[in-house]
């Protein structure tokens, strides 16, 4: 297993880099100036040496190695010593956003929590959803709850979010008046009427996220657990004369879990991701609106980190996956 | 050990199938599945060699790798002259249409997406350039000899039963007239019912075109029924190799007279009458087997030489060959011989 | 229009009620969303109007502007003039005088050395500035003394209120940026996203492109203003969540730009939470005609220059027709509602700058098709398109995705089609489009179409730069790398002469002669821009927030000090 | 052969159907046996003949739909246990009647540990804590041979080989000492040398244990070994049923006397071609009207095809407790035995 | 055995593979006789619709007095904000996203199923490919488009015109960034079915790889694929219309399904039906493409077909 893994991240790491140069050539061929916001009456040498100062001017390989350097080097030397007060990073120059100016880690740092908060709790309801659907429609397969959860699910594919979350706003918001449409970054938790307030606000993202997710999550389980309701195990847990809870809840889900289990590993990347359409239609301001944002002003530091981090925790959700595999099913053994 | 009464077709020297073990950070080749580990034998024209052992002992892998399915990693097959362990691609692919193979799982064995036309007809376009017509001819041909309705040819595998569909599979490698047809267990996956109809139709085949067989099975009855010279492996090499009725009279290796024991006997009187040789435990891994005889480890008769040396296939007696240590103190063993060196045995484990 | 001269009522009401009753802090907090979010807090480093509108909260100019385009003192005690003897009289110099006793929010005095430093950052050639163009033509800026600021040009300056006026030129702490000219402007962040200034409110708390958090500033120069204790920015979203925010859910006291169809302008404002607020500037879409041949069949290098006149553009005939086929006063209908007025102007306002040029409001479609078959474009294949020497009229029409664009320019096909003209239609993301970038081919400069649509303004009153760009220098050409303001490559030596008649005028009676002549001559003249509508920036505020005057000409939350809560 | 007790298991006139969509299939049909205690009951067919399913349908294994117990009565010591709810089946399966499968490899929870599995009846069952059900396993695991059994509880059943893991299926099956055991083919897919292990196991077990055995199998030979008493299904009916030796010396139904001319005998003489029977066994659609062996019996005759025959007794004891065949023919005895 | 025997005169049964075979098993299946007849409902409403429902051209004055009407007899589906027919609107529209939609979907599957395979059958190939799937992956689809679309859509345009060189360009891709979940669901069913006894009966002929591919292995991952490539259609149509909303779809005035979704979206309190028409046009299309899947699976198969 320790091999294993140590391999893994061995493999890992030129996958990364080549990454890294795809990224960084991708996003720095794209076309769009971050210079589009400025008022047409700005004359063109002001405009070049607002270029120039943003520094693009360099050749794009020599760009590239200084990314790299600034990326593995120099930024994880200022986290380094954000936390033991050391100084290994000597005062270098950060990568900075052109479009805000800041060093694009403490955008993506100020940006991480609401993200995790809320993009994260959708993923953790749709979870939660997803579970008891695909395990109830594997149970009663063909009946009208497995029919229902297959219609939800197809309308979970086929349903937008950027149009299942306005429906959202109407409803709950303009009608009903239930919860705000804008998320409150500032607000701190600090009581229990904070703490409401932070769920209701927290109420229409996770929503409309945690919908999508739960369609396609229950449907991974109910055919996992299809698979498994057939297997001799099962006879075998019913001969002993084990409850059909036990049965179903204990001996199939077991099974069932490992390959869900991957899955829902899998699908944590996206997390980190954000969600573009849902943090941008309730101004959560997280990871996904950060990324929309740079692309629309063309901020090329802020969405080669942003790319380049998505691809860094693709790779370890990838491994983690793999491990997880192996550490939920006894049977695999990896060397 | 030639037998010069017949023609060898098949000649298999030393053959080896390894699958190596890859492990550690940097996936070095770090030791091997010894599935096959040095096998001979002579397979005389026209001839049923059966090939038994349990699960695991590399008897399967012998099939599949003596027709080049797996490639072997040293050794020679020598097909009617042709040593096809070592051929080019080009050459096997010409080499293919005289060696054939019938596999264990008929369910398995057939594409269930192709109908049984289409599947009996493959070889014929993979090896002829026939047209439809000849095509067809040959596909009802078969279908007769083996057995099946000819208005079934347009039917799917699962529209068959399990017999059935070995009569498939057989029409199928009969299709290009090979001389040599490799039955990787044909009857195990079939009711009792339907086995002898199948061990039939293969020894009605072998009398009608001139069949040489290598029979693959673990169930010794059939293998006497249909066998002339039984091959018994186990863990990858080959305990004993003799003329069917001598073994199944006088089996002469620990493994071989210990196997037949075991088998049930369908006659309630005689079955308890039976003493039976209960071997204990299960068979070692081939990825680490014992330094010593492969059997060493569930010996009833084990001595010290069994733990460090390996014994060498030898003959015994005419047409007998033991890789046993018990007879391989003497180039020429009789039948005396073997017999005083298990009673020999016998009171050495009974302490 | 009546809920235009609503609102306009309301403004009165508002603007100039008596607020001196009010307490600093008394009315807790004020909630502003944009739809954008702020990114940065000094107009210095950003072309963005969400950063200039937040920094204005914090960052004064010695002088501003109000909804009539007047200048107003903000930290100056006056508005200096060649008759207090602020201007010299050759127009070389401008002198400023501090209001006394002027304090930055940490406490510390306001002096004249701020000034000076603040036009050193801008003027660095290394640091970027935005707002360089505020600071052109400045030789220099001295402290004569503590409250003394002296600016003087390279030569005569007709409008010389440009450096330190308006929210696009502040005055910065010199104590708090002095280590960040030139290339080090960008790296100071925490001075960029939390500027010390002297403005109502000051920064607590910054989270780049989310959300700014203000209080009021203790030392404000009006000890009862501003009326609120905090204040905060919450940026993302769209027009239409923004628009919501205000007028349905009455989560935010206010919203800037929030554009959306009239139709649900009015069912918004049906609500009765909050109403809407429109500003015009000098904003107007337009449709530019290029008069260079943009065809791809040109070699690289000659495409869109000026060795090719357009084949069909280039007739003015053509272009006066296309004009005539456009209704106005529909696109308003569709696409702005009382946020727009139709326009046959590029300098729509102030009023005395505009040209009575009322000549294209009305369609015409006869008189379109009469021009078209004098200049000898008929339908002669019967196919539904003109044509004339066996070349079709058919003509690539580009512009920004946005959704009301696009309502343009299906419109506007259909009267051309209607015309006989065969219409392409092309939309491109707007930060390529506006982007520059020399290797697009989509970028606006390039202009590789037959018409493009975008909207522009001048951001003085005064429109001489803005005019400028008209110039047969300022043209696009591979040459200057595509850089240059002339879009449609106009050229008239006339104009030219006229302009630079213009930088030397100093009566303003005279001046505004000359903009409007300039006005006429690339539009109704020569058809060369063909104003479409004169646009109004679109904001919404609630019902309990009193005090807004919506502004043009500043920044729209240049009075944010005299803003408070209705109860 | 205890005559005399009571049977601890009485089956009458099961029958089972599957509801499929080609329409029902009549998979037991009207099987009725009894078991004594301490009996071992050989059950002989081939694939499809319903020897699992009357096992399983008869304690409420079959997964329904499609399958569905029609008719009949099994009476477990007694009780009907065709009558009483899932919930009290769920009660007697695991603790008086136990199960053996086919296949080790895949009967076994692959992610539970061996003593997990052990532990799960005897703590439903038999009340026990988890620390006494712990100790019980190991002692079961002991009983059935694996050495090292403590050690060996923590183990997956992955790390078990073929023949240990059916050991350790027989534990499960022995834990809360069942009074019948039933081993669906417990051997079949084992190799030889570990099958005869497997069933000196069983011999063992059942000397130590007394419990009554029901034993399915399609190998005669394993039967003659093993079994008191034998049962031949075909299509999903009994067509013969004697004392184990009764049944070799005299098969009575041409099915069973095909049956077992079949197999090859490893030590008798040997055949020059096997006996075949020809044909296919019949899929059980509908209500059987004639006899389902009839298109592949070489002595069938009118009645056959218009009577189902019903079992009839050959001696003087009643159906089920001697020798009894269902077939019109009334076959000469034979003489010397099936091998003769 | 050459000779004519009689029973070569008998004439073989048809063959259960046939299409009438195939439609009955489709046809037991419920959902996919409603999802084919969706389907077909959609498909001729965009293909034939246009010429049985011709409204009169409206002039631009006229259709100002008729914009944002709600259903009728006039306008079945009502009016847009520039007083457009919407089931005008809409049968344009689904012309170009359903063939975006398929189109694209197929492109995917093939390039999956093709990576897959030869990662799946070719031990050696196996590693790189994986490799080049997880990279893919891990690609920002935004920037990867932007770029594409800047670099080949002027040379598309000049060489098929505007209208089909965006199509190209998009359904191209769309497809081309699409295809990494097929491929790994087809290496995985390749490992599995390389293994199968079938594919060694066929080595042991001596068939050719190639052959073995193509004959053995890809019908047998048709099942999984085809779970794919419904989830595809369904995913190329909304792809499309995030690509339109970014500036990189069709011509403004070329309408689709997700373009007239999204721009309904602000009219979406005032004329709800705006986002109606188009979303459920769009969740129609996924729902019936994916129960025609389920119902081809089952009927190309012919275990279950026999059942």
């Amino acid at each position: 297993m320790l091999t294993f893994t140590l391999r893994r991240l061995l493999v890992a790491i030129p996958t990364l880099l080549f990454i890294s140069l795809v990224i960084f050539l991708l996003v720095d061929l794209a076309p769009g100036s971050p210079l589009s916001d400025i008022p047409l009456t700005v004359p063109p040498d002001v405009r070049q040496r607002m270029i120039e100062a943003l520094g693009a001017d360099q050749p794009v390989f020599v760009r590239y190695v200084l990314w790299l350097r600034q990326f593995f080097w120099v930024e994880p030397a200022y986290l380094l010593d954000g936390w033991f007060g050391t100084n290994l990073a000597n005062g270098e120059q950060r990568i900075l956003s052109w479009q805000a100016r800041s060093p694009v880690f403490t955008i993506i740092g100020e940006r991480i929590p609401q993200t995790l908060i809320v993009i994260g709790t959708a993923y953790l309801v749709g979870v939660l959803i997803a579970l008891p659907i695909g395990i109830y429609s594997a149970y009663r397969q063909y009946s009208a709850f497995d029919q229902f959860g297959t219609l939800f699910a197809m309308i979970g594919f086929s349903v937008p979010t950027f149009f299942s979350g306005t429906l959202f706003i109407i409803i709950f918001a303009v009608w009903l008046g239930w919860f705000p449409t804008k998320y409150d970054t500032q607000l701190e938790v600090t009581d229990w009427a904070s703490f409401v307030e932070q769920l209701r606000q927290m109420a229409l993202p996770v929503m409309t996220l945690g919908l999508a997710n739960a369609a396609v999550i229950s449907r991974y389980m109910r055919s996992s657990m299809l698979d498994n309701m057939t297997q001799d195990y099962v006879r075998t847990a019913r001969a002993k004369g084990m409850t059909e809870r036990t049965v179903v809840l204990k001996h199939v889900l077991r099974n069932s879990m490992i390959p869900v289990v991957t899955v829902i590993a899998l699908g944590i990347p996206s997390i980190f991701g954000g969600a573009i359409i849902t943090e941008n239609l309730f101004g959560v301001n997280g990871i996904g609106a950060a990324l929309i944002g740079a692309i629309h002003a063309s901020d090329l530091p802020m969405v080669q980190t942003l790319a380049f981090i998505f691809a860094v925790l693709i790779v370890t959700f990838n491994l983690i996956a793999d491990i997880l595999y192996g550490l939920l099913d006894p049977r695999i053994r990896y060397d | 050990m030639l037998d010069a009464r017949r023609n060898a077709l098949i000649q298999v020297r030393d053959l080896k199938m390894y699958f190596p073990i890859h492990s550690g950070l940097l996936r070095r080749h770090t030791g091997d599945v010894k599935a096959v580990d040095g096998v001979s034998f002579d397979i005389m024209e026209g001839e049923t060699l059966g090939l038994v052992g349990e699960s695991g002992c590399g008897k399967s892998t012998v099939g599949r790798a003596m027709l080049r399915l797996y490639e072997p990693t040293a050794g020679n097959v020598i097909i009617n002259g042709v040593d096809v362990a070592t051929l080019g691609a080009g050459a096997l692919r010409k080499a293919r249409p005289q060696m054939q193979m019938v596999f264990q799982d008929p369910q398995a064995s057939l594409n269930p997406r192709m109908t049984l036309a289409d599947i009996i007809g493959e070889p014929l376009n993979e090896h002829t350039d026939w047209d439809n017509a000849k095509r067809l001819a040959r596909i009802h041909e078969l279908m007769d000899a083996v057995g099946l309705n000819r208005r079934f040819a347009n039917r799917f595998p699962h529209e068959f039963s399990g017999g059935q569909r070995q009569r498939i599979g057989i029409a199928r490698a009969l299709a290009l007239k090979p001389k040599f047809i490799v039955c990787d267990e044909p009857i195990a996956a079939l009711d009792v019912s339907i086995q002898a109809q199948v061990v039939n139709l293969l020894e009605d085949l072998q009398d009608q075109f001139g069949l040489t067989y290598l029979f693959i099975s673990h169930d010794l009855s059939m293998v006497r029924h249909i066998a002339d010279r039984v091959a018994v492996m186990y863990l990858g090499r080959i305990a004993e190799l003799s003329p069917r009725d001598d073994l199944y009279a006088r089996p002469l290796h620990p493994y071989a007279e210990a196997l037949l024991s075991a088998v049930p006997e369908p006659d309630p009187t005689l079955a308890r009458r039976k003493s039976r040789i209960i071997l204990k435990g299960d068979v070692p891994s081939p990825a680490n087997p014992p330094k010593g005889c492969n059997f060493c480890t569930r010996c009833p008769r084990v001595f010290d030489r069994c733990l460090t040396d390996k014994p060498a296939l030898q003959e015994v007696e005419p047409g007998r060959f033991v890789a046993c240590h018990l007879y391989s103190n003497t180039q020429t063993a009789g039948p005396t011989r073997g017999t005083e060196a298990k009673e020999h045995n016998q009171q050495g484990v009974s302490q | 229009m009546k809920l235009k001269s609503a609102l306009l009522g309301a403004v009165c009401v508002f603007a100039f009620a008596p607020a001196a009753f009010a307490e600093r802090g008394a009315d807790g907090e004020l909630k502003l969303t944009f739809p954008q979010a702020v990114s940065i807090m000094t107009p210095y480093l950003s072309g963005g109007t969400k950063d200039i509108y937040a920094a204005s909260m914090v960052l004064e100019p010695l002088a501003g502007l109000d909804p009539q385009g007047v200048l107003v003192p903000k930290l100056a005690a006056e508005i200096p003039t060649l008759e207090n003897g602020g201007i010299s009289a050759d127009l070389t110099t401008i002198t400023w005088k501090l209001q006394p006793g002027l304090l930055w929010s940490d406490g510390t005095p306001v002096t004249a050395d701020d000034a000076v430093f603040t036009a050193a950052y801008c003027m660095d050639p290394a640091g970027g500035c935005a707002q360089a163009t505020k600071y052109e033509g400045v030789a220099s800026v001295e402290a004569v003394d503590a409250t003394t600021i002296k600016v003087t040009f390279t030569g005569p300056k007709p409008n010389p209120y440009t450096a330190f006026v308006g929210a696009l030129a502040p005055i910065l702490q010199k104590a708090q940026f002095a280590n960040c000219l030139g290339a080090a402007a960008p790296t100071c962040t925490d001075a960029n996203n939390m500027p010390i200034g002297t403005g109502p409110f000051m920064v607590t708390g910054f989270t780049v492109n989310d959300t700014v958090s203000l209080t009021a500033n203790p030392n404000y120069r009006d000890p009862a203003k501003p009326a609120f204790a905090t204040a905060v920015i919450k940026g993302g979203g769209d027009a239409e969540g923004s628009a919501r925010a205000v007028m349905e859910t009455g989560e935010f006291d206010y919203a800037w730009n929030t554009q959306i169809p009239p139709d649900s302008q009015t069912a918004m404002t049906a609500a009765g939470k909050g109403q809407f607020v429109v500003a015009f500037g000098t904003l107007v879409e337009r449709v530019e005609m290029n008069t260079t041949n943009p065809s791809p069949d040109l070699p690289e290098g000659e495409r869109s220059t000026a060795k090719h006149p357009h084949p069909i553009l280039s007739d003015i005939k053509v272009r006066t027709a296309l004009s005539k086929a456009i209704d106005r006063s529909i696109l308003v209908e569709v696409g702005y509602g009382a946020g727009g007025k139709p326009t046959c102007n590029v300098i729509p306002g102030p009023d005395a700058w505009a040209s009575d040029n009322t000549g294209c409001l009305t369609q015409d479609m006869p008189g379109a098709m009469a021009l078209l078959d004098e200049a000898g474009w008929k339908d002669s294949d019967g196919d539904g398109i003109r044509d004339k020497d066996g070349k079709k009229l058919s003509i690539l029409y580009q512009t920004t995705v946005n959704p009301i664009r696009q309502d343009f320019q299906a419109l506007i096909k259909d009267w051309w089609t209607e015309l006989g003209v065969e219409v392409e239609l092309k939309a491109i993301d707007p930060g390529v489009f506006f982007g520059g970038d020399p290797g697009s081919p989509d970028t606006f400069q390039k202009f590789y179409a037959d018409v493009e649509m975008y909207a522009n303004n001048s951001d003085n009153p005064d429109p001489e730069t803005y005019l400028g760009q008209y110039q047969c220098k300022n043209a696009p050409t591979p040459e200057n790398g595509w850089q240059g303001e002339n879009i449609n490559r106009f050229c008239d030596p006339a104009y030219d002469a006229l302009h630079a008649e213009l930088t030397k005028t100093t009566d303003i009676a005279a001046r505004q002669e000359i903009a409007k002549k300039l006005n006429d001559m690339v539009t109704k003249d020569s058809m060369t821009v063909i104003p479409l509508v004169h646009r109004g920036t679109l904001s919404a505020h609630s019902l309990t927030l009193g005090g807004v005057a919506i502004n043009a000409w500043d920044s729209e939350l240049w009075n944010v000090a005299d803003w408070f809560r209705v109860k | 052969m205890a005559d005399g007790a009571a049977p601890v298991l009485d089956v009458r006139g099961l029958k089972t159907v599957f509801r499929t969509r080609g329409g029902e299939v009549h998979a037991v049909n009207s099987v009725s046996f009894h078991l004594n205690p301490g009996e071992l009951l050989g059950v002989v067919g081939e694939s499809g003949s319903g020897k699992s399913v009357t096992m399983m349908s008869l304690i409420g294994l079959l997964p329904s739909p499609p399958a569905e117990v029609r008719e009949g009565e099994v009476l477990l010591s007694g009780r009907d246990i065709l009558k009483i709810s899932a919930d009290e089946l769920r009660d007697l399966r695991g603790a008086k009647v136990g199960f053996v499968f086919q296949d080790p490899m895949t009967s076994l929870n692959p992610v539970f540990t061996v003593g997990n599995q052990i532990m799960e009846p005897l703590i439903r069952h038999m009340g026990m804590s988890k620390s006494q059900a712990e100790r019980r396993a190991a002692e079961l695991l002991a009983l059935v041979g694996i050495p090292d059994a403590a050690k060996r509880l923590k183990a997956y059943p992955h790390q078990f080989s073929g023949g240990m893991r059916q050991r350790v299926m027989i534990a499960i099956a022995l834990a809360c000492d069942p009074d019948v055991l039933i081993a669906d083919e417990p051997t079949t897919a084992l190799d030889v040398t570990i099958q005869a292990q497997i069933i000196e196991l069983v011999k063992e077990l059942r000397r130590k244990l007394g419990m009554a055995i029901v034993w399915i199998t399609h190998d005669l030979g394993v039967i003659a070994g093993i079994a008191d008493r034998v049962m031949v299904m075909y299509a999903g009916q009994v067509v013969e049923q004697a004392p184990v030796a009764e049944l070799f010396a005299n098969p009575r139904h041409p099915y069973t006397r095909a049956l077992l001319k079949t197999i090859p005998s490893l030590t008798g003489e040997r055949e020059s071609r096997l006996q075949v029977i020809e044909g296919q066994p019949p899929i059980m659609s509908g209500a059987p009207t004639a006899c389902p062996f009839r298109a592949r019996c070489a002595h069938a005759f009118d009645r056959c095809g218009t009577e189902n025959p019903q079992r009839r007794a050959l001696d003087r004891r009643p159906v089920g407790y001697g020798h009894d065949v269902a077939c019109h023919w009334d076959a000469p005895a034979m003489v010397g035995g099936a091998h003769a | 055995m050459t000779d004519a025997t009689p029973q070569a005169t008998v004439k073989p049964e048809k063959p259960a593979g046939s299409g009438r075979a195939i439609w009955q098993q489709f046809r037991s299946h419920k959902g996919a006789v409603f999802g084919l007849a969706v389907l077909t409902f959609l498909v001729l409403a965009v293909l034939i619709g246009p010429y049985l429902w011709q409204p009169e051209k409206l002039s631009v004055a006229q259709a100002m007095k008729v914009r944002n009407q709600p259903p009728s007899w006039q306008f079945p589906l009502g009016t847009d904000q520039l007083g457009r027919d919407m089931l005008v609107r809409m049968m344009q529209a689904g012309k170009v996203s359903l063939a975006v939609g398929f189109v694209a979907m197929i492109i995917a599957i093939t390039v999956g199923t093709l990576i897959g395979v030869l990662a799946g059958y070719f031990r050696r190939l196996d590693g790189p490919l994986m490799r080049m799937t997880d990279m893919f992956l891990a690609l920002p689809l935004i920037p990867l488009l932007l770029v594409m679309v800047m670099l080949f859509r002027d040379r598309i345009a000049s060489v098929m015109g505007p209208e089909l060189g965006a199509f190209t360009l998009i359904v191209f891709a769309i497809g081309i960034t699409s295809w990494m979940q097929a491929a790994r669901i087809v290496r995985g069913e390749v490992l599995a079915l390389k293994e199968r006894e079938y594919v060694l009966a066929a080595r042991s002929i001596g068939v050719a790889p190639r052959r073995i591919i193509l004959r053995h292995i890809l019908p047998n991952v048709v099942s999984p694929v085809m779970v794919a490539a419904t989830l595809g259609v369904a995913e190329a149509i909304i792809t499309e219309s995030v690509l339109s909303f970014l500036g990189l779809g069709f011509p403004p005035d070329f309408p689709t399904w997700g373009r007239l979704l999204f721009d309904g979206l602000q009219y979406m309190q005032l004329y709800p039906e705006r986002v109606i028409w188009p979303g459920l046009a769009i969740s129609l299309t996924v729902l019936s493409v994916n129960y025609i899947g389920d119902g081809l699976r089952d009927a190309l198969d012919p275990r279950i077909r026999g059942r």
